[in-house]
């Protein structure tokens, strides 16, 4: 019944598909490709729930790039980063990749942030035998066995229980030794894995675990849950969480008055400057994984200095101010890059590739060796405790102190404090 | 009532919550009768036809529609077995031409295929004075023409009964005359006509029966002038 | 695993909850429930105050619930503007159900995006004096970050209900949904009372926004997280019921707290998501629906 | 049915993208396989909601809910038999169609917003069953590892892409074949007012039932690639809200109630998409669907086809 002119639809599609097919042509254009300068492409959260890490980790990548080409460039060629948004969904992440290589003909490519979207670029890396340098993704590697593959997030051989091996070693050392643990993870991807590794940790180390059961991310109130664990009284509390619950946590368990001899472990979020003002006084105590803070034992030589300069880059920008947490290490994945290609003195993925499993990288997160499955040779989570703040300044956090390391014993640079409440 | 029943509401009672909207009301319908209903606002006279035509479920009773059970037939159901009607407030399908509309109940109701039924419908539009509106958006019509093709639209299910619901509300008294005269026409083909209207002019002159309900029950039944020197209708209709 | 002292804290955990459920819920029981309006930028414009709390809190110091309380007003006006251009664009035209959806679902993704380009997508937190403390009943730990919210959300709900019950305007955007006509023979301009009542339920988003960030941490794209939870409420409510919006609100706050406490808290949104689906399939009128 | 020109034309846009995949007839860039893929699983994604919600006038915001499913049940047959994805398409839409039966038959008794709030309502509820089925990767996620090559297409991707563009096509005809048929009347005098269709002989449940499942099955077919698409899902990214925005604004935008409209929607706002994530890559990307969204629903209520419409009228 619903008859209209009848050439009208088929002139309408094929007006659409003319309209749209130009503007793709002009968009997508293929750019011509300079000799002088190399390509790095990467897709990176800009938009979406990732973005506030992946902002920062651009700005950081921004740095290197300047730094590199002040310094004259890599093999005398200019530095030029081509990246896209990848809106933090995984589902953006294959054409953004193929784009990189097909259309903008990228030298190199490397990968956004977070397991997420690291994941679904591993399928186009491998079919075309990239090397594939990666920022945060916990144990990608796992079912890929991908030998280009390189994370630079020092979680360790073992990713899942390397994660959590130092909160559980310093559990351990204490005398008497705990002899329960409750274990809580937010529903999602990095903190599932997290929990994973530390209970099968506390099932070798014989721990009894008293509470285990993980919770939305978007729970609002966490006192029920804190509340759940005071209940079941374990000895310690190993946390895997996100930045807005990780907050929620700190705040019900200070409101509830937990006690435990030891508390966090794996909360993402209490490491970003944000969230650190926000909760202050709060986090005494907290024992937490953490990958840079400002102690004398990791002033590795060039991060002061990129904090500096990453400092002034993200004024008024929105992201994290201080950037400790993510930052070098978005900076330190494309300076490994940079010394493969310097030292093998080529555009060639397999000789590069070749050299990053072998080789040693001075970079501003300290020397990095890979192990054969990309992730570090050696674990350097740390783990650090919050201690003596007193106030919601930014200043506090930026001296030293207020976060020492406790492990790995290598970087340690102060006492814990414990019980963490009796 | 003479001749054949057609249509038996027995005994029928409606509750919305604690409310008692139809209470215990019975009414038979004669085949090819000109019925009327009638009653002050809120007496339930559309609960009533709610209930006949199934879009609400009555909670005690039974209706009965050429002798079979209606209770828990669905409206399609009802509409399928000869039961058609038009709507208080006009429900034009909106995004449809006037033609297209009857097209609905003419395939649905009537199982027309789609050959017959641009003839057919354009019969019922002709027979109704829509003809030269066939291809106008419905939702464009005037007020009187929007009530013509409520009726129209019933007509194309081609019902044995049709339930009129108010279709002279708010229309000139020209207009009345108008719908009045289709009315009249669709009963001399044999269809059975339940009439509800405000218009008391409109309702005694075309009624051979009445039927008043007030409150829910029903207080009296007979013909035209029977009902208006009933004193417990003229109670009902000035009491309030 | 079960205790008295348990139960306790989990029911007084979820009546606080249930109390800040309420309060982001009030505004979408006015709009939706008694104006049959579906703005499902609801929780944007929520966020929306969170912001302009969080703004007013880092840069002046200002306790978030003044805030929030200052601007209800422009709110309020807001409210009102959007109901215009709803009302020339869609209500007036008969043509609210698809497209006023589609329009509410286009306003939240500009809210949203404008909030990222301005602040960005760092999570945002406000200061004050109430945050971080808590006193114990017995062995029950009340936190005052929630427990300032739930006392606001009551007085709120308090003025609301007074308002719509007691004033003339108020008793009219109680009737304009249910009845037009009575509306008219009241004399009164059904779009100047669902301006008017519109205006109101974006109003309440400016103190439950500044009531949101007290309790937790947001960052822009957050509100979509509480649209299930919004309309849970409301639709479980009856529509347009306000006492009944504070009692579903309650429900799902204990039901949430106690599947958290006793079951495994990450079934508690699948709970009040599957009272919501029950409560559609076999009572669509809600709890103090008609 | 009769064989018409739009036939004609499916089965060649079919057979050209049979010979650009496998025959390599055209030089195209791999690029366009992959955007070329997400843009027709919209196409699907937009034509499967228009069956409700253009046709009947029923929203569904539970979109995602439904393509997921769809991309999990995948997970499972992978994860069961290593199934090929010849099987995992018709059983995926078979277990989608499934749901959105059970779906319309608690929920159709519902009006208007209610059904899209329980819609709502239902995606979250599945998302919460996937995140703790751990047989499927829970939170965690699930990896399939796609081959690298399938015969006869070469790249597994031009496979994908081929795959997509035949579902997309079929979603096309279904849709089209359903508005010109008597089911399509029946459907829109539902959404023009349910209560008079009922009663003009209109059966509005079974009507609505069919929907559902209709609309069900072809949501499932378009998620049912999908893991093997991205090679990685995970509850958060299967049950993106973008599907639900993009499924309801690319008809808006196209135009509701034909056919054409979510065709053309989805191919412009799915091509927009595409340029915008590799040009603008910024915010600018959601603005331009909210913004455009809210500027065809005030401006022009029938969409583009509505549009081109009125324009052709006017010059007559």
């Amino acid at each position: 019944m619903k008859s209209f002119g009848k050439k009208s639809p088929w002139s309408a599609l094929k007006k659409a598909l003319a309209t749209t097919a130009a503007a793709a042509g002009v968009a997508l254009g293929g750019a011509a490709q300079a000799d002088d300068t190399i390509k790095i492409g990467f897709g990176m959260a800009l938009t979406g729930g990732l973005a506030g890490a992946g902002k920062g980790a651009l700005i950081a990548m921004e740095v290197w790039r300047d730094d590199v080409n002040a310094r004259g460039g890599i093999l005398g060629k200019q530095v030029e980063l081509v990246y896209y948004d990848d809106q933090s969904n995984p589902a953006t992440v294959p054409g953004i990749y193929t784009k990189l290589l097909d259309i903008d003909e990228v030298d190199f490519v490397v990968s956004g942030y977070g397991t997420n979207l690291i994941a679904p670029a591993m399928p186009i890396m491998m079919q075309r035998g990239l090397v594939f340098p990666a920022l945060f993704g916990l144990a990608v590697n796992e079912k890929f066995n991908y030998d280009n593959y390189f994370q630079i997030m020092p979680a360790g051989p073992e990713p899942m229980t390397d994660w959590s091996r130092g909160f559980f070693e310093i559990a351990m050392a204490q005398d008497p030794a705990p002899k329960s643990i409750a274990l809580v993870s937010a529903d999602a991807e990095f903190a599932r894995n997290a929990a994973t590794g530390a209970r099968q940790t506390a099932d070798k180390l014989g721990l009894e675990i008293v509470y285990d059961e993980s919770y939305h991310p978007k729970t609002a109130d966490f006192s029920p849950i804190v509340n759940a664990i005071q209940a079941r009284k374990p000895d310690i509390v190993f946390v895997a969480s996100y930045p807005p619950d990780s907050v929620g946590m700190v705040k019900a368990v200070n409101e509830v008055g937990l006690k435990t001899r030891l508390f966090g472990g794996g909360m993402v979020g209490l490491q970003f400057a944000s969230i650190m003002t926000a909760l202050g006084p709060q986090l005494n105590g907290i024992v937490n994984y953490d990958f840079w803070v400002p102690e004398p034992t990791l002033k590795f030589e060039g991060v002061e200095e990129f904090l500096v300069k990453y400092q002034k880059a993200a004024e008024g920008k929105g992201v994290d101010p201080i950037g400790y947490y993510l930052q070098p290490y978005a900076y330190a994945y494309l300076q490994v890059l940079d010394q493969a290609i310097a030292a093998t003195g080529s555009m060639d993925h397999a000789e590069i590739g070749k050299y990053m499993r072998d080789a040693e990288f001075d970079t501003v997160v300290g020397k990095v060796r890979f192990a054969p499955n990309g992730e570090w040779a050696k674990t350097r989570v740390l783990q650090v405790q919050y201690q003596g703040i007193e106030d919601n300044e930014l200043a506090t956090f930026t001296k030293q102190g207020t976060r020492v390391v406790l492990y790995p014993a290598e970087w340690v640079s102060g006492e814990l404090n414990y019980p963490y409440a009796q | 009532m003479t001749g054949e029943r057609l249509l038996e509401v027995r005994s029928v009672t409606k509750r919305f919550g604690g409310f008692v909207a139809l209470d215990e009301v019975s009414i038979e319908v004669g085949k090819g009768e000109r019925f009327g209903l009638i009653g002050p606002n809120g007496s339930g006279k559309t609960t009533l036809i709610n209930c006949i035509s199934g879009t609400l479920a009555n909670d005690g009773g039974e209706i009965v529609f050429k002798g079979a059970v209606l209770d828990g037939r669905k409206p399609h159901e009802r509409t399928r077995l000869g039961i058609a009607r038009s709507f208080q407030i006009p429900k034009p399908f909106r995004s449809m031409t006037v033609l297209e509309n009857l097209a609905i109940p003419l395939e649905y109701a009537s199982g027309a295929g789609a050959r017959e039924v641009e003839d057919r419908g354009m019969a019922i539009l002709e027979s109704i004075g829509l003809g030269n509106r066939a291809g106008e958006s419905s939702g464009k019509l005037t007020q009187i023409d929007m009530r013509k093709l409520e009726l129209a639209r019933a007509m194309a299910s081609e019902p044995e009964l049709l339930i009129s619901d108010e279709a002279m509300a708010g229309l000139s008294s020209t207009e009345v005359d108008d719908i009045l005269e289709i009315l009249f026409r669709m009963n001399e083909r044999g269809i059975t006509i339940i009439m509800i209207e405000h218009i008391m002019r409109a309702v005694m002159r075309f009624s051979e029966r009445i039927v008043v309900l007030d409150a829910g029950r029903k207080i009296a039944e007979g013909k035209p002038d029977e009902i208006v020197n009933d004193p417990e209708v003229e109670r009902a209709y000035l009491g309030e | 695993m079960f205790t008295v002292d348990l139960l306790l804290s989990a029911l007084v955990a979820g009546v606080l909850l249930g109390g800040f459920y309420a309060a982001v819920s009030l505004g979408l029981t006015v709009a939706f429930g008694q104006l049959n309006i579906v703005n499902i930028a609801h929780p944007a414009f929520v966020i929306l105050g969170s912001y302009v709390a969080y703004m007013c809190n880092s840069r002046w110091g200002l306790d978030p619930i003044l805030v929030g309380l200052a601007f209800t007003p422009v709110f309020f006006l807001i409210g009102v503007g959007a109901y215009r251009i709803y009302y020339e664009s869609f209500e007036r035209r008969d043509d609210e159900a698809l497209r006023g959806l589609a329009f509410f679902f286009g306003v939240m993704f500009i809210i949203e995006v404008g909030l990222i380009m301005v602040y960005g997508v760092d999570f945002r937190t406000v200061q004050a004096p109430y945050i971080g403390q808590n006193f114990k009943i017995g062995a029950v730990g009340v936190p005052t970050r929630m427990l300032v919210p739930f006392c606001v959300s009551l007085v709120m709900f308090a003025c609301v209900y007074l308002y719509m019950s007691r004033t003339f305007n108020g008793r009219a955007i109680m009737a304009v949904a249910q009845d037009r006509l009575a509306l008219q023979l009241m004399a009164a301009d059904p779009v100047r009372i669902k301006q008017l009542g519109f205006g109101i339920g974006i109003g309440t988003t400016a103190l439950a926004g500044a009531l949101l960030i007290i309790i937790i941490p947001i960052e822009p794209s957050i509100g979509r997280l509480y649209i299930g939870q919004v309309f849970a409420i409301a639709v479980l409510a009856g529509l347009g019921s306000i006492p009944g919006t504070l009692v579903a609100a309650l429900v799902l706050g204990i039901a949430e707290s106690l599947v958290a406490t006793f079951f495994g808290p990450s079934w508690a949104p699948a709970v009040a998501f599957g009272i919501l689906l029950l409560a559609l399939a076999f009572r669509p009128q809600g709890l103090f629906g008609r | 049915m009769r064989i018409d020109a739009f036939h004609v034309t499916a089965l060649a846009i079919a057979l050209l993208g049979a010979a650009v995949t496998i025959f390599d007839l055209i030089p195209v860039n791999k690029f366009y396989f992959f955007a070329g893929y997400v843009v027709l699983q919209y196409v699907v994604l937009a034509t499967a909601w228009n069956i409700m919600g253009g046709y009947m006038g029923y929203v569904n915001f539970g979109t995602a809910g439904f393509f997921a499913v769809g991309a999990y049940t995948s997970v499972v047959l992978y994860n069961l038999m290593k199934a090929p994805l010849i099987l995992m398409i018709p059983v995926s839409g078979a277990v989608c169609a499934l749901l959105g039966l059970g779906m319309g038959y608690l929920t159709l008794r519902l009006r208007g917003v209610f059904f899209a709030i329980a819609t709502l309502a239902m995606a979250i509820v599945l998302e919460t069953l996937i995140v703790n089925w751990d047989y499927v990767g829970g939170a965690t996620g699930a990896y399939i590892l796609r081959s690298r090559e399938i015969a006869p297409f070469g790249d597994y991707v031009e496979f994908l892409f081929f795959v997509m563009l035949v579902l997309a096509i079929f979603a096309v005809t279904v849709a089209r074949w359903i508005e010109r048929s008597k089911m399509g009347r029946g459907f829109a005098a539902i959404r023009d007012d349910e209560v008079a269709a009922e009663c003009t002989g209109v059966p509005t449940l079974r009507l609505k039932l069919v929907a559902t499942t209709v609309s069900g099955f072809l949501m499932g077919v378009a998620g049912a690639p999908f893991v093997l698409y991205v090679g990685f899902v995970e509850p958060s990214s299967a049950f993106n809200l973008v599907y639900a925005v993009n499924s309801i604004a690319m008809p808006m935008i196209g135009g509701a109630t034909t056919w054409l409209g979510p065709l053309i929607g989805a191919l412009l706002l799915g091509t927009v998409q595409q340029v915008a994530t590799v040009t603008i890559s910024s915010e600018l990307n959601l603005l331009i669907v909210g913004g455009l969204l809210v500027f065809f629903v005030i401006a022009a209520p029938e969409g583009i086809v509505g549009l081109v419409r009125k324009w052709r009228g006017r010059g007559r």
